[in-house]
């Protein structure tokens, strides 16, 4: 291991706050606590944990419907996370946003996002502002596998690479887009190919492989922030729980439990897990110290959402514009 | 009469129509073996196979533009996007093509396409996926508009759009889509364009359309414990709008109230509120009045839904007000 | 005062406020060197070169969403689309994105951007390059409008476009960018959300903007050879609607006119005609009146074209006939 | 030459009857006399002609604001789309849509369309509907250059290359869309890379030869019709006139009048009758008869466009709906 131990161990922990934040969405929305729609990122932490582990806090995001693991990633406070899926006034978005409109800009986080590809032109969007700026912010998209087939993928990735911008493009390809499996919906095995049209680097990565993903996307991360251009990243993955929390056998319509299961077992966590131990950076006692001080951490973001108030009505009215202090 | 749900109601006369008529077919995302993410299609792809239900990629403009391109070749499509904001993403060729192309083409295509979008919010599932846009529409002249209400309008609606010659959009509210109703079996249709009046009264009269007209005929109920009698009207389409329907019950009750799940300002209660104006100016007795949502986008926290879409105590409330 | 175009004056009030602020660019298709399909950007790419004025290629939500980002991460782009039937390739961007993010976000993004779209039909240009969609943005909360009716109003409503926290939509009649009038030199700014009273009248109030308050305009002065006097308003903003300016008017007048390009169903003027009957309803002597295209896609031929879009003649008969 | 001495004579005059009716076109425009915004094809009849020389009345195609060109060559009867263009009730749209609507749905034209690549999913979907209805039709959408950038290409070609339709994306890159020069809005060469991004076979092909146009999309309309899906076909070809009538010396913003000259060296029709003077297929003789015949029909077109009634005012308000006949 070339990498630095405490990074391994935090990208580790960063891995496994966000899988144990979405088990606990997940039983609070079945427990009918949580109001409104959630995807969970389960099964995908490598993903979000290795690209974001290249980024700077000022350097931008830009998610999707199923954000909370981006969000967390990046820095996001599981306390304020948590009170905004309760519908908080203390929630990232006053109780305004929920699950999918989460949003940080102070972080970079340039909110989780309900439309599934929208975020595309957006963050292409920051990544035009750094570079006009003239800092070496870079910008990431992430999307899925279903996203790469909307229109605004093609005309997001095409604009940032005639310009050349510090934008990175994160495919995230769980294989299937709600029901639809990719290989009914693209005619080719690897969505990366499609950097071609736009004559950019391209590049498969498995996307259960925290440190493979952590150092192609450190890869694109440093072109971009030399001016070289932006670069798509596809990441093969897996999520291990239905499309939205409530999905129930529903998927089994459309995978069946021995591939969930066959999957399952390439858990990301685990095998990261696996490797740390193995390399002995990681031991017993310290996962247990790690896994209790998460267990903590969001003891303590539930007890904070629920004390905290709800917003009252007539706060509807407020926001729809930025009004200057005066 | 046997019951069954809206949502069955719905998939009853599509699955109906596609028996008789092997032109139509039906696609969207995830409307296959899935079913429909709301379960808008459930059996049908069983029943009729990938060639007949037919899931897309995730790709608005397309599935629209590809049921365009059918429809003026021979097919009869019926198209699928998943929920109304999504409508967004094919503006331009539901706006500029389907709704235009027979008229700029001077009448020489015939377009018989349906839309089928589920739409609505109080799902607690905020700004981009609780909004109602059928005002968009009903300013895009060469669309007809269906907002059925309950599962014996769905079914018979959703066959006289199928067989129309014509675009025809029909927006279900997903809230409706687990009620049940009396639904005969077989064939009927429905026509498009003719309002009904669900509730006979005198004192005013309440239009409304979809999930809104419950909570009205509900109000209507809890008013005429208290002595007063509130017609009514549920507009079932709004292209064609049956204004004389609406307009006959104004000038019997002299009093109008519109009310939408739609923001106010540009909704369609604009519309109707003043082509009621311009037709029984004479008879209103006060204002016309509109309840509609407030001018936010949809905010997440029930608490806030809640205050931002009508109530059935601001409804009361507000037709008490008007009397 | 000297008098420069609609076009210059525009092109007037982005330049100088560019000079002073290196935070806004330009974007769009064709805005650089060529200047601009309609003239839009004459000059500019000359004056700040490529980094500030750039050429797209053509992809209107990334140019919409493009502009959102950048708005969002500091800048303050200017972003053009260039007529506004192509933002339905936007939607998604405009409603979904633009429009609703600072509410959505609970108040913590800023989105400085201006959306600037020429627009307007009459150049026989048929029914998807003369469309008037103005209504649909009306009915989308979190967006300001600006329709400016002449080079002196244009000037200054950019102006304060620019400078504004909000996301602002800039709708400038393409028939207009001729058209010459007084702009002062240098700096000045217009209030959004303010009517102007273009002319006073005591006999009947007509409300317009844009292109169609020239034709209004045009056709006071007739009438007031007749001895009518219409009062003429140029609301000059969507939103904020100036409701107030509109109903001290009628409250004078008794009587009131909208007259829109748009088509009738669904325009402007229902949403501007209800609030009418709501705030002055025991002022108005007849129900208010709406002038509008008519209900079908824009024709082309110049003879059809004509007949749907109002004309001075059909204004000048639809007023007379409300007195 | 191994084709038919007639056909190669039918290309010729096809191609030089576009020549005409657009020159017509620009001078009545000039003169005050067109309504209206037009689009020339002249420099790029070799696309059309090469392209729709392989397919029958009953194949579609879907046509561009520059449409007049693929009309004329699928069939269009120059007549009726010249009254159109005066805006008469005998055009094709009873002077409702002009030049950015002309259609002929008897003929599979499925109209010119004001809206940048929005024809290509309705190409889809009428290639879709021949599969549907097991007829060997087949589907071709013609776009620019600028049209490939917009996200309704990337859906539509991704759709039909999925369902293995039988349609065919013939770009049309003339360099520019309006002013902007194809290097300015994609980052590779040749638009039909973009192929790869949807597993389907791509050629860039020499737009100004009408035997290389023929030759490659025959072979395209071949695999299409026996099921083997849709191609991308890039013809490389210019425009000589402006971006529309009337754009005059803006033109000169974009491109300079050396780079023009030297493209209009390359004209396609003088190329293809030097060819066939070559072969012995055309005669001087021969070459002045098709001249005069064409310079006859275009006069009879004018004159029936010009005796022909306008529509009259009321009837803008027929044809919103269809209605039964009953
Ligand atoms: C543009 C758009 N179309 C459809 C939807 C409905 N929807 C939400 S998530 C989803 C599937 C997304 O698939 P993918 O992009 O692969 O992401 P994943 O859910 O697999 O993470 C769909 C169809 C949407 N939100 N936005
Ligand atoms: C979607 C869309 N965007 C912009 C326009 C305005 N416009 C008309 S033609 C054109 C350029 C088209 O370029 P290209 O696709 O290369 O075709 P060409 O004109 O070169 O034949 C533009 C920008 C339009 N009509 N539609
Ligand atoms: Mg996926
Ligand atoms: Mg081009």
């Amino acid at each position: 291991m070339k990498l630095d131990k405490q990074l391994l161990l935090d990208m580790y922990g960063r891995m496994l706050r966000i899988r144990k934040f979405e088990l606990k969405v997940e039983e609070l929305h079945l427990r009918g606590i949580l109001p409104g729609l959630k995807h969970l990122y389960i099964g995908e932490e490598a993903v979000a944990v290795g690209v974001t582990f290249n980024l700077r806090e000022d350097d931008y995001i830009g998610s999707t419907h199923r954000g909370h693991g981006h969000l967390i990633a990046k820095g996001g406070d599981v306390k304020i996370i948590m009170a905004e899926l309760y519908g908080k006034k203390t929630g990232y978005c006053k109780g305004k946003g929920g699950s999918m409109h989460i949003a940080d800009i102070n972080i970079g986080i340039l909110g989780a996002n309900g439309i599934v590809a929208a975020n595309i032109p957006i963050v292409g969007g920051a990544a035009l502002s750094a570079k006009l700026r003239g800092t070496d912010q870079v910008a990431v998209s992430f999307f899925g596998d279903g996203g790469a087939n909307e229109g605004m993928f093609h005309e997001g990735v095409n604009l940032a690479s005639v310009w050349k911008l510090p934008a990175i493009f994160i495919c995230e390809n769980n294989q299937y887009a709600i029901s639809t499996s990719q290989s009914k919906a693209t005619a080719i095995p690897n969505i990366a190919d499609r950097a071609k049209s736009y004559g950019i680097p391209g590049f498969t990565v498995d996307g259960m492989d925290v440190l493979a993903v952590y150092e192609i996307t450190g890869e694109a991360v440093a072109r971009a922030r030399e001016g070289k251009g932006p670069t798509l990243v596809e990441c093969k993955t897996y999520r291990f729980k239905g499309h939205y929390v409530g999905e129930g056998s529903r998927e089994l319509s459309y995978r069946s439990r021995e591939e969930l299961k066959k999957c399952q077992e390439k858990c990301p966590i685990q095998k990261f897990k696996w490797t740390l131990t193995k390399e002995g950076i990681l031991t017993e006692g310290l996962a247990e110290k790690i896994n209790r001080q998460i267990d903590k951490e969001l003891e303590e973001a539930i007890k904070f959402a629920e004390e905290s108030p709800y917003p009252s009505p007539e706060d509807a009215l407020e926001d729809l514009f930025f009004e200057e202090e005066t | 009469m046997r019951e069954i749900t809206y949502a069955e109601a719905a998939i009853e006369a599509i699955g109906e129509e596609m028996e008789k008529d092997d032109k139509i077919f039906y696609m969207g995302e995830d409307v296959g073996r899935f079913g429909g993410s709301y379960g808008t299609t459930k059996g049908l792809w069983e029943r009729f196979g990938d060639d007949r239900v037919k899931d897309t990629p995730m790709s608005e403009a397309a599935i629209v533009g590809y049921g365009l391109g059918a429809a003026i070749t021979g097919m009869r499509p019926v198209v699928e996007i998943m929920f109304v904001d999504l409508l967004c993403l094919a503006m331009d060729q539901i706006v500029n093509q389907v709704a235009k192309i027979h008229y700029m083409f001077g009448g020489k295509a015939k377009v018989p396409l349906v839309i089928r979008v589920p739409f609505g919010g109080l799902r607690r599932a905020a700004g981009q996926h609780s909004q109602h846009l059928e005002a968009w529409f009903l300013h895009t002249p060469g669309l007809k508009i269906v907002v059925p209400s309950d599962p014996y309008h769905v079914k018979g609606l959703l066959k006289t759009a199928i067989r129309e010659n014509n675009p025809v959009m029909c927006l279900e509210h997903i809230l409706l889509y687990q009620i049940r109703g009396g639904v005969p079996e077989g064939d009927y249709t429905l026509p498009i364009g003719k309002a009904q009046i669900k509730r006979e009264g005198k004192d005013v009269t309440v239009v409304s359309y979809s999930l809104m007209l419950h909570r009205c005929l509900s109000v209507a109920e809890k008013l005429h414990k208290q002595g007063i009698e509130v017609e009514v009207i549920d507009l079932g389409s709004l292209h064609p709008l049956d204004m004389e329907t609406v307009v006959a019950s104004v000038k019997k009750t002299n009093r109008v109230a519109i009310v939408h799940q739609a923001c106010l300002t540009g909704g369609v209660g604009a519309e109707v509120g003043i082509r009621i104006t311009e037709a029984a100016f004479d008879y209103l007795d006060a204002p016309v009045k509109r309840i509609a949502a407030r001018d936010v986008p949809v905010p997440f926290s029930p608490v806030l839904e809640d205050f931002v879409v009508p109530t059935e105590e601001r409804i009361e409330g507000e037709i008490k007000g008007m009397l």
